[in-house]
């Protein structure tokens, strides 16, 4: 058990997975030599080979098209999408392929692909560096999308990801990848996908969030602790399939809700979650089912005056809290 | 052709290698091809099915091409015209019709896809979608995979004309070029994408001439000329399984009847065009060569054509009896279901 | 002043827009000699010639970002996409470029490009003929998306779209072509792009929905009128931007709301109905939110039985009215 | 070169039809961009901006190939490395400042995009993305809305050799092709992107063998040759503006710096590799053949040193004082706002 940082805790993964089983390989732009323009990916090169850590042609669709096809002959390819931003000329390929295999196979085969992609912005790294790119996969059929908040999850989470049947998105919030830290055993375990963590037990509320937002929730509700406000902090983990579950069983103890995601509001995530709430928990509820989100701008500006301007905090979120607990 | 004048020449397929069994064989699969196609329009205008998607013209091309690989071995990707390549690698005309029919039991996809939607795991035939050319960078990943196995595996994979001008074909070509990858690109260039003529798809006369900007030959065949196509895909099926890589092959052909059951085809090309063609059909073609080597007579290509009419028959009987999916197994197989 | 289909409605807003202002064109596949798959756009190749009427090559990221290209060089083109589902290999030009166009240039540019898509099922099309794509695209900041119901608004929508400065999706539902028809006045008219319309006013319930499904949910609304429970339905007709405040004001009025659409359910458009209604009008409802859409398949399968079962029908909606009128 | 010698030649530079003028203003926009580029690099080491892009080794190219187009007249868009670029078409050294440190004022975005990212309305500079190669297709929508309208305009576009492999590249070459479109596409092949060496972007040794593939021309030049670039450039402006359709050049050249400030290039190329480069920098390589022509010496070299130094401080300066833009300001122009 030791205490690594979330860009150890997927470059692990990837390296035991890679070690414990020949399927799995990897593939994307600048992972070979250079490692990654995170640095997840050092050293597997030079432990594995040119043949396992690809680096490929400048071309996402193919990145993504020739791991489903490489899916479908038995392999675990892992793809590297080097920014979140750059999976939108792979949208087809994931949309129209991955995701409909199964479903058109009748269930005879699936595609058990791993699509890696740092996302999210508080980097400077403008509208094409910083994007939140899930809601845009959320809600089509066939896709697992997981967003781990820390460093045991991360790993956890993506191995289970490589030993799916089924394609899974796995988004990695490259701010945390330096920031977040946190205990992880030396031991192989798996994190299931499709469950979501209490990480903070509460009585008065539920927030719910997941990736970087998770912790500056967590941040949050300890300060308003200070109120004598009792936060329950759910972080889903795994957006697709949502644990619709462990949200219900969360709102219906505290009667109210707030979401939180740093993708922009309108149509994120935090949506399908009200919805759900606002459908089955409808009796419980005791106060307006709130969200809190970047605004409805293409992602976060380059200047830091934008960006901060834009990017949901600590101190936003203890504001929310604050009002919905008042309500 | 004399007899001494035979005696004199070596046929073309005993040069390339077929058996006159083999090539009688590959006859009747064309046959066969056009025999599913023309039932399938049959089937569709009265009402037994919405859609039909044929591929009369194209027999020459698919079939020989299929010919050339190692069935059971190598990986197929076919697109949805290609009828007569699912039958050489050995789809069945029973399974041709339950797809046709949109039946639960058709292996392709059990009703869920459109008809020409091909998949069957047991024959190597990989399953295809309908956005045009997504499969180009699937059959560049297969055939990774069995190079990265140490298989001697090739994997053929077919598309239109029209599918050249899409992201994805670019893409998928050059991944294979600089891996040198074990595939077969066969471009089935009929001259038309739907209504869109090759003028308005691309400013080249010969698609062929790209492989070289993948760094891999490219050859231009006559796809109407069932016996140049299999010569020029054993060819790089051989150059694919030495791991010379990759080729790309365009075989000029027509389509001869519409699209799809949806198209009608008088909108954007003349009678005198497709009839002009029609003259050139690839069956006619192989017959002729046949009987000009005296493989086949008039009784025997009859016998042929009953025999081919049966089938179709058959699997047309069987696959009307076969039960349509049930309503709620709509919903299974998003994800693995266990058991 | 006539009756006409919706197909027709389409044609004619094309045709007079390209006649009104000479830097409309159009481009797509099979849109000249052929007149469109759907045959939307027959005659127009005659009338205003090749160079207006372009046949491209079957690329649609090039259709979209040649588009793009001619919209910030003084045109104003509208693209086809031959079928919604073949909208994937575009998403790059329409997500990365035309959405962001004029918040990257901080207002000095905009993108003011149309693409035009035929969506929707129920017309034996398989998994690929009869997806609903809007919310792959709905919550992306930048763009408009359009569905209209009747030739009336989809007439004047599409007017108001090709002379919107921002770019603007436009589905139109196939199976409503030449099933739906409706008044059109004869002179030139404009319906403004963000307004919802009530298509049948009523006390008890709000109905919320668009497209085909708009036409579903009056039958349904008729029907139930016999038993006594009174319906309002809202026609969104704009999905983005969403009018907020006709949904509001309804919903504020009838105290219950049933959000239908095709599209599967999990991340559709009603989510963020619902997520709206659950946080602004939390004190008026009086009863759960509630939404009916196709399930979480990759759309509709080719076989009838399948495709049937998939499909949202006016006999499901009459359930759903029925079930929440007596919450 | 004697005196005698220089009088029996015509120098390269007459007869591409440049002055020596011309060449001297080439040359000093070449040596800005580069005194622009380093002092990027102590602004961002020294925390006045978190980011930087520069273009070290590419100004031949760059400021060259931009020298061939009718400025204010045709259509240029430049890729995020292209500052040679923009400089040669009339961007100031204050506006690349502004852009820089993402001020308010920056005429490419106010700050909202990454610095390098292009744009200015005034100069018929393009709006850039980061995603690399969607700026090819824009290409041919703004050529064919040139052509479209009768105007005789040009319309260059720029790109690295990672962009050629990506799906918009092929379907933009290919559409410009097809409509025999007034574009010039101009690669700035430097043998990497990022980390990624040629070899494994394309399994070819000239990029520019793929304009075959689309039916028009293309060339391979030395990129830190600036009179060959110029040379090449202007043939291909004047094909495009006579109606003759697109052409494709690739110009070898080499980044002397990482990719932006947050690479780290010797994780993947060696010293000496750079070092060899460093050689045949086209700056340099100007310099010389201006010094041999007798156009500059020593003194006049310096004196251009000097205002290009001034000039840069000058920006700076300027830059520094301006101010960044309001935090609520990042929600306007989503969409179009009146007034
Ligand atoms: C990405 C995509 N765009 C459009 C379509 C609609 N479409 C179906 S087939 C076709 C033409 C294909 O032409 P080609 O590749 O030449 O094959 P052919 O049908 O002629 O054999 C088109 C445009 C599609 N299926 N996929
Ligand atoms: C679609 C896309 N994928 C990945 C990236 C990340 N990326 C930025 S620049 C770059 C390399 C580009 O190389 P090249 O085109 O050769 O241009 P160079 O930087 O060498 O001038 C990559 C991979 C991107 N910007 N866009
Ligand atoms: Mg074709
Ligand atoms: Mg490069």
């Amino acid at each position: 058990m030791g205490q690594i940082n979330l860009l150890q805790a997927v470059h692990d993964a990837l390296r035991e997975e890679m070690a414990r089983d020949e399927r799995v390989f990897l593939l994307g732009e600048d992972i070979g030599a250079m490692g990654g323009v995170f640095r997840t990916t050092v050293g597997l090169l030079e432990e594995f080979g040119e043949e396992r850590v690809i680096d490929t042609p400048l071309a996402e669709s193919a990145i993504v098209g020739v791991a489903i096809g490489a899916s479908v002959n038995g392999m675990l390819p892992v793809a590297e999408i080097q920014f979140a931003d750059f999976i939108y000329p792979a949208v087809n390929q994931i949309v129209s392929e991955a995701a409909k295999w199964r479903y058109r196979t009748n269930g005879a085969q699936g595609c058990p692909i791993v699509v890696r992609a740092p996302y999210g912005g508080g980097v400077h790294g403008g509208p094409y560096h910083s994007q939140s790119v899930e809601s845009l996969f959320f809600g089509i059929p066939g896709l697992k999308i997981v967003v781990p908040a820390t460093p045991y999850d991360a790993k956890g989470l993506l191995k289970a990801a490589i030993r799916d049947p089924d394609p899974v998105l796995f988004f990695e919030h490259k701010k945390s990848y330096r920031l977040v830290k946190g205990e992880v055993p030396d031991e192989d375990y798996v994190v299931p996908i499709g469950k979501a963590r209490v990480s903070r037990p509460g009585r008065d509320l539920t927030l719910v969030a997941y990736g970087l937002m998770a912790h500056y929730s967590l941040e949050a509700a300890e300060a308003v602790a200070e109120d004598g406000i009792d936060v329950e902090v759910v972080d889903l983990r795994t957006l697709a399939p949502l644990d619709t579950e462990a949200i219900l069983e969360s709102v219906k103890k505290t009667s109210k809700v707030l979401i939180v995601h740093e993708d922009n509001l309108t149509g994120g995530v935090g949506a399908e979650v009200a919805a759900l709430v606002g459908q089955e928990a409808f009796d419980y509820l005791d106060g307006p089912i709130t969200r809190l989100a970047s605004p409805d701008i293409p992602a976060m500006p380059f200047s830091a005056a934008l960006e901060e301007f834009a990017m949901p905090t600590a101190d936003k979120i203890k504001q929310a809290l604050r009002d919905l607990a008042a309500y | 052709m004399t007899t001494t004048e035979r005696r004199l020449r070596t046929p073309t397929h005993e040069a390339l290698g077929l058996t006159a069994d083999d090539l009688l064989s590959m006859y009747t699969v064309m046959r066969l091809a056009r025999a599913l196609a023309e039932r399938m329009w049959l089937l569709q205008r009265g009402g037994k099915t919405p859609f039909a998607v044929t591929a009369e013209g194209h027999e020459g091309v698919q079939v020989a091409s299929a010919w050339a690989l190692d069935r059971g071995r190598d990986m197929v990707l076919p697109y949805y015209r290609d009828l007569g390549v699912v039958l050489a690698v050995g789809m069945s005309a029973k399974e041709v019709m339950l797809n046709a029919l949109g039946r639960a039991a058709d292996p392709n996809s059990g009703g869920r896809q459109l008809p020409g939607h091909w998949f069957h795991a047991e024959l190597n035939i990989v399953s295809g979608s309908s956005p045009v050319a997504t499969q180009i960078p699937h059959a560049a990943g297969i055939a990774l995979a069995s190079k990265l196995r140490g298989e001697e595996t090739v994997t053929a994979v077919y598309f239109g004309d029209g599918a050249t001008s899409a992201g994805d074909f670019h893409e998928g070509l050059n991944f294979a070029g600089v891996h040198r990858l074990p595939v077969v690109f066969i471009c089935e260039n009929n001259g038309y994408a739907i209504s869109v003529p090759s003028s308005k798809q691309a400013a080249v006369e010969d698609l062929a001439v790209r492989a070289a900007g993948y760094g891999f030959p490219g050859v231009t065949v006559d796809g109407n000329d069932a016996l140049a196509v299999y010569g020029a895909t054993r060819e790089a099926v051989e150059r694919a399984r030495a791991g010379e890589g990759p080729t790309f092959i365009e075989a000029k052909t027509y389509r001869l009847a519409p699209h799809t059951s949806a198209d009608d085809d008088r909108l954007y090309r003349s009678p005198e065009e497709v009839e002009a063609w029609r003259r050139r059909d690839p069956i006619e073609r192989l017959r002729a060569y046949l009987i000009e080597w005296d493989l086949l007579d008039k009784r025997k290509d009859e016998a042929i054509g009953a025999t081919v009419v049966e089938e179709v028959e058959e699997a047309v009987r069987l696959a009307e009896a076969s039960p349509e999916p049930e309503p709620e197994s709509a919903l299974q197989h998003v994800f693995y279901e266990k058991g």
